[in-house]
């Protein structure tokens, strides 16, 4: 919010017109992201997976460019800019150059409602989780539209599958975020991280603030809803075992089979800053968002500007370790076949989720 | 409903303990190296480029016959009486000049078939395993050490030397008898 | 466990004629039959009691070359002789083996299918005719397999076979 | 009114990352059902059996490593002993050794790539780099022992190029107490995963009739429940001296005969294999191993069928002799050519996902199935 009061004062004292001043603020700021985080943190990611794997499985990964090969994503990221742009003849034109555009835009929606700190947040609306779900079930138009335009059937099949994949695992998300809300009755994500201020036991996988003895009562469920959660928001952003849509070794690609260059760069931007965006929800939801475990070391130097630095560092590195995990078990795990994705979800996502929603309920009743 | 939790037990331990597996690996020691920067040590017998030392081939022929992709051709002359080709280092007397081994290496199969059957073991893999070429003919080796010139004046000698035996035949050499000839034959 | 002459006998008894002979030779014998009843006589050797040889290890195509050679130039031509297929098969019950052997002319080259008795022959069929040219009378589905589909240059596999100059406008010997 | 559906046409390879080389897979899809399998090949055929023709025996020797390039090492075996038996020799003992030991532990590298591609062809990259980095410590023990990582020619007609490294036995010994464990590792990590078990139980079920029926052997077979194997049922070299098991499947988490059970043969065959070359190491008896190597190869006029167990199964080659230096005709009957013939009866009604998981559980390679 200061970022955005500031920018606000700048654009106010220049036009001395609240409206443009308003416009201004809000497009900075919530276009900020996008410069500062979303671009530096697929960039890391990538490298990260590389040599996460890489480590993993006894190799060393990237190693030339800079040290421990930190440059790699952005050698790469300038070879695909260099690229050439393949469109084949048979490509539905618009929908086809739409389509990454529609998906990386799909991902960094959420980043506009993400609460990086106390002071800043891109767009601090009060739906907020259910704007980000929202938000990210638009990636899906953007997948189909991909799988479409590019007139290959493996493409067509992955497409085919992610719409479905994404569609139901959205079912469990919403679930176990509904419980969140029963509990603190707000959707509003900087709330949320400021209701699990304090110290680490009063983050939501504890229970939430406070001493009673529903807090106690509701931390089996939570773990239980966070495991569905992190289940279900893995399939959401298509990262193995949920991976089918782009099955590498079923499909070649899926839906970005056809995709070359800066494109097929969109996509893969998109992927890993939706691997952000899901890992701080989770984190946002029962971790404490931007919470320290700790308490400030702001505070306690009395420098009060320091704080929010730290809870951007706490956020950041909190969805780092979430991506972290996502990667752990997308190098571990195979991959699930499509009905056994849907018998996943249906079977026993969601029942899970709706159990633990019903005694949740009880429980915030009693 | 007991199978129901069985599975998702099931599932759930063992994906934590193949994330354990996985896990512990984060830590081990990489196996794969640098390679530009750090070579392994090839074994004694590796088996990569052909070379041929030309001070010791015969030029007997024997490594093209063996080759199964015929990557090997070799031509010769002999040599004109009063020629010293010199002697290989096992002490086998050179008989003919060797004008012409090319080894098409594009085309070895790095069988080492070539190797074996060589009298003079002239011919033996080396450990060089790094001679890509941007041309497909720079791939062809020549590993005759006569120049041309040289190869010129061999020809020529032994065709002269032909000549003279043909015409000293011609001239009035005995005539081998027809019996003989048969003989011989059989 | 039976021996190829006690095979033999079997099979002279049941199909007379079409059993021509027993040809004995170092390491495997072989018993010569008619190429156009073949498949009677594989579904006999399966399907009887004593014999069940249920398991068909191999089938191959050769080509005797025992015609009249010609050559001219490079080119070689067989006129007459005969292309012959070799059964090899085994009974995992009773782990006794025997090798069938059936001549067929080589301007005619006919033998009757053995893909319906054992399904193993299918592909070592289709690849004796993508190969050799032999036709096997009833197959299901005899197509080439390992050549081309649009393959139009011979039989590779026969002895007088010459590379064509060119396939689809790319030069053939490089 | 039903509603009209349409068949949908899927060409799987021959560029494709999981069809193990240059496979066609002609698929005929009703929404992600599979209606039928056509298996085009030939994208590889380099008319090895034409070239042996124009090639004397030892020639065809290097011909024979590129076939199953996986296998080179069984592909020379059973070439050499078909010859052998044209010839009529006897090969010195400690030869016979050798060949079983450089035999066997081809067969566990060559497993090693079938389950650590089979692994990332369900999708776990993991497995896949482990089984590469254990296969490296055998081709390193080859690579010491004639100079070649892949296609040795090692294995000569009547004896060995070379004879043992001084430092192979040490090194094998070694090999073996290093790999028993990862053998374990690799089932914590892949086969008793449950997503695994979930994508590989009940799939692709092999019943063993119709294994038979269509020739199947190897690893496959014995997938399906039948003890068959070469080195035991048609003894070979001196396989009938040591002491192993022939593993079978027998349906432990599915039904006998599924994608699981051909995988878990395979993984059972490496701890079998690392006992044979323990006993072979034990047993090694002194020798020349170049002395029974004749100076000119000519059989006499003659046919010989000699098959031997590959990893991948029956590899059969079935050689005329007309005399002379070459051979008259060789014919190969390639497991893989056989095993890949079933791919049909396979995968009728299952989903395309499956139809990976069971070409890579039956493990062909491109090299030998086209020849």
């Amino acid at each position: 919010m200061i970022v955005y009061d500031f920018l606000y004062n700048i654009v106010f004292n220049i036009t001395q017109s609240a409206v443009a001043g308003d416009i201004t603020a809000m497009v900075i700021s919530a276009a900020l992201p996008l410069l500062f985080l979303v671009l530096p943190f697929a960039i890391l990611a990538v490298w990260l997976e590389r040599k996460v794997s890489a480590h993993m499985q006894d190799r060393l990964g990237p190693m030339r460019t800079g040290s421990h090969g930190w440059l790699q994503t952005i050698a790469d990221v300038i070879k695909l800019l260099q690229k050439e742009d393949i469109v084949a003849n048979d490509n539905d034109r618009p929908l086809f150059n739409l389509a990454p555009i529609l998906v990386f835009s799909g991902s960094y929606l959420v980043f506009a409602a993400l609460p990086f700190s106390s002071a800043y947040i891109g767009s601090n609306i009060d739906l907020g989780i259910i704007f980000i779900i929202a938000a990210s079930g638009f990636v899906v138009a953007g997948i189909l539209m991909a799988g479409w335009s590019s007139n290959n059937k493996y493409s067509l099949l992955g497409a085919m599958r992610s719409a479905a994949q994404i569609v139901s695992y959205e079912i469990p998300t919403i679930l176990v975020i509904l419980t969140i809300i029963m509990i603190t009755g707000t959707t509003n994500l900087r709330t949320l991280s400021e209701m699990q201020t304090g110290y680490f036991w009063n983050w939501m996988i504890f229970g939430g603030a406070g001493l009673s003895l529903s807090k106690f009562l509701f931390i089996p469920f939570m773990i239980i809803g966070f495991v569905t959660l992190y289940i279900s928001t893995l399939a959401e952003v298509n990262r193995t075992p949920f991976d089918i849509p782009e099955a590498e070794s079923e499909l070649v690609s899926g839906y970005h089979t056809e995709y070359s260059g800066m494109k097929f760069a969109m996509f893969f931007m998109a992927e890993y800053a939706n691997m952000f965006a899901v890992s701080a929800i989770v984190s946002a939801i029962f971790f404490g968002g931007y919470q320290s475990p700790f308490g400030y070391l702001g505070n306690t130097l009395g420098l009060t500007w320091m704080v929010p630095i730290e809870q951007f560092l706490w956020f950041a590195s909190k969805g780092i370790f979430f991506v972290l995990v996502q990667m752990w078990l997308r190098w571990t795990l195979p991959r699930l076949r499509v009905d056994q994705l849907m018998a996943l979800c249906w079977k026993y996502l969601i029942p899970i989720a709706f159990v633990n929603l019903i005694i949740v309920g009880l429980i915030t009743v009693l | 409903m007991k199978e129901y939790f069985q599975n998702i037990w099931y599932g759930f331990s063992t994906i934590m303990i193949g994330m354990r597996v996985t896990f512990k690996h984060l830590f081990v020691p990489a196996v794969t190296i640098q390679y530009p920067n750090v070579k392994l040590k090839l074994p004694e017998r590796e088996r990569n480029r052909l070379y041929v030392n030309m001070n010791d081939c015969i030029g007997c022929d024997q490594c093209a016959r063996a080759c199964p992709v015929s990557c090997i051709s070799i031509e010769t002359v002999k040599s004109i009486p009063g020629e010293d080709l010199g002697k290989t280092s096992n002490g086998k007397k050179k008989a003919l000049w060797v004008t012409k081994f090319d080894i098409d290496i594009a085309k070895c199969c790095f069988c080492q078939l070539c190797v074996f059957p060589c009298p003079t073991e002239c011919i033996y893999m080396t450990d060089v395993y790094e001679y890509a070429e941007f041309e497909r003919s720079s791939l062809v080796y020549n590993y005759v050490t006569l120049t041309p010139a040289e190869i010129e004046a061999k020809k020529t000698n032994y065709a002269k030397l032909e000549a003279e035996k043909a015409a000293q035949k011609a001239a009035g050499a005995p005539p081998v008898k027809p019996a003989e000839k048969e003989e011989n034959k059989q | 466990m039976k021996s190829a002459e006690e095979i033999f006998n079997i099979l002279k008894e049941n199909f007379n004629d079409n059993i021509k002979e027993l040809v004995k030779q170092p390491v495997d014998p072989y018993i010569l039959c008619d190429p156009l009843k073949i498949n009677e006589i594989s579904l006999f050797l399966l399907s009887n009691e004593g014999l069940l040889f249920d398991n068909l290890m191999n089938l191959s195509g050769v080509d005797d070359a025992n015609g009249m050679s010609t050559t001219t130039g490079s080119i070689t031509t067989i006129e007459g002789g005969t292309l012959s297929v070799y059964y090899h098969m085994e009974s995992t019950k009773f782990r006794h083996k025997v090798v069938l052997r059936v001549s067929t002319p080589r301007e005619k080259p006919e033998a009757s299918s053995v893909a319906l008795v054992w399904r193993s022959a299918d592909w070592h069929e289709r690849e004796a005719f993508d190969l050799l040219g032999i036709n096997f009378l009833n197959h299901p589905d005899l197509r080439r397999i390992l050549m081309p589909y649009d393959w139009e240059a011979g039989y590779p596999l026969r002895k007088d076979y010459a590379n064509p100059e060119f396939y689809h406008g790319m030069k053939v010997p490089y | 009114m039903a509603i009209k559906t349409e068949e949908m046409v899927l060409n799987m390879g021959p560029q494709h990352p999981s069809t193990h080389g240059v496979l066609r897979l002609e698929l005929i899809l009703e929404g992600e059902i599979i209606q039928k399998v056509t298996p085009h090949i030939g994208y590889l055929h380099r008319c090895f059996e034409k070239h042996c023709e124009a090639m004397t025996y030892p020639q065809i020797i290097p011909y024979t490593d590129r076939m199953d390039y996986l296998a080179a090492m069984y592909n020379e075996f059973g070439y050499v002993i078909g010859v052998e038996k044209l010839l009529g020799i006897q090969v010195p003992e400690r030869v016979e050794y050798i060949r079983v030991i450089m035999g066997e532990l081809q067969r566990i590298a060559s497993h090693l790539v079938a389950i650590g591609t089979y692994g990332a062809d369900i999708g776990a990259m993991t497995p896949f780099l482990f089984a590469f980095r254990d296969r490296e410590v055998i081709l390193n023990l080859f690579e010491i022992t004639c100079g070649a990582r892949m296609l040795y020619n090692y294995i000569w007609v009547g004896g060995l190029s070379h004879d043992l490294h001084p430092d192979f036995v040490r090194l094998t010994r070694e090999f073996i107490t290093y790999f028993r464990p990862k053998i374990v590792e690799m089932n914590e990590l892949l086969t008793t995963n449950r997503i695994f078990i979930e994508r590989t139980a009940n799939v692709g079920i092999l019943p063993l009739e119709t294994a038979i029926n269509f020739g199947i052997t190897g690893p496959m077979l014995r997938g399906s429940g039948f003890k068959w194997d070469l080195r035991k049922d048609d003894t070979y070299s001196v396989y009938n001296r040591f002491d192993f098991n022939i593993p079978i499947g027998e349906g432990k988490v599915g039904t006998v005969g599924d994608c699981w059970d051909r995988y878990y043969v395979r993984i059972l065959e490496m701890g079998e294999s690392l006992r044979l070359i323990e006993q072979a190491l034990d047993q090694l008896p002194e020798g020349n191993v170049t002395s029974a190597i004749p100076k000119r190869i000519k059989p006499p006029v003659g046919s010989v069928y000699t098959r031997v167990e590959n990893p991948r199964g029956e590899l059969g080659y079935f050689i005329i002799s007309n005399g002379t230096t070459s051979p008259f005709r060789v014919k190969v009957r390639g497991p893989s050519f056989v095993n890949l013939g079933i791919m049909d009866v396979l995968c009728k009604n299952h989903m395309v996902a499956d139809v990976i998981a069971i070409l890579g559980s039956v493990d062909i390679v491109l090299g030998e199935v086209d020849r």
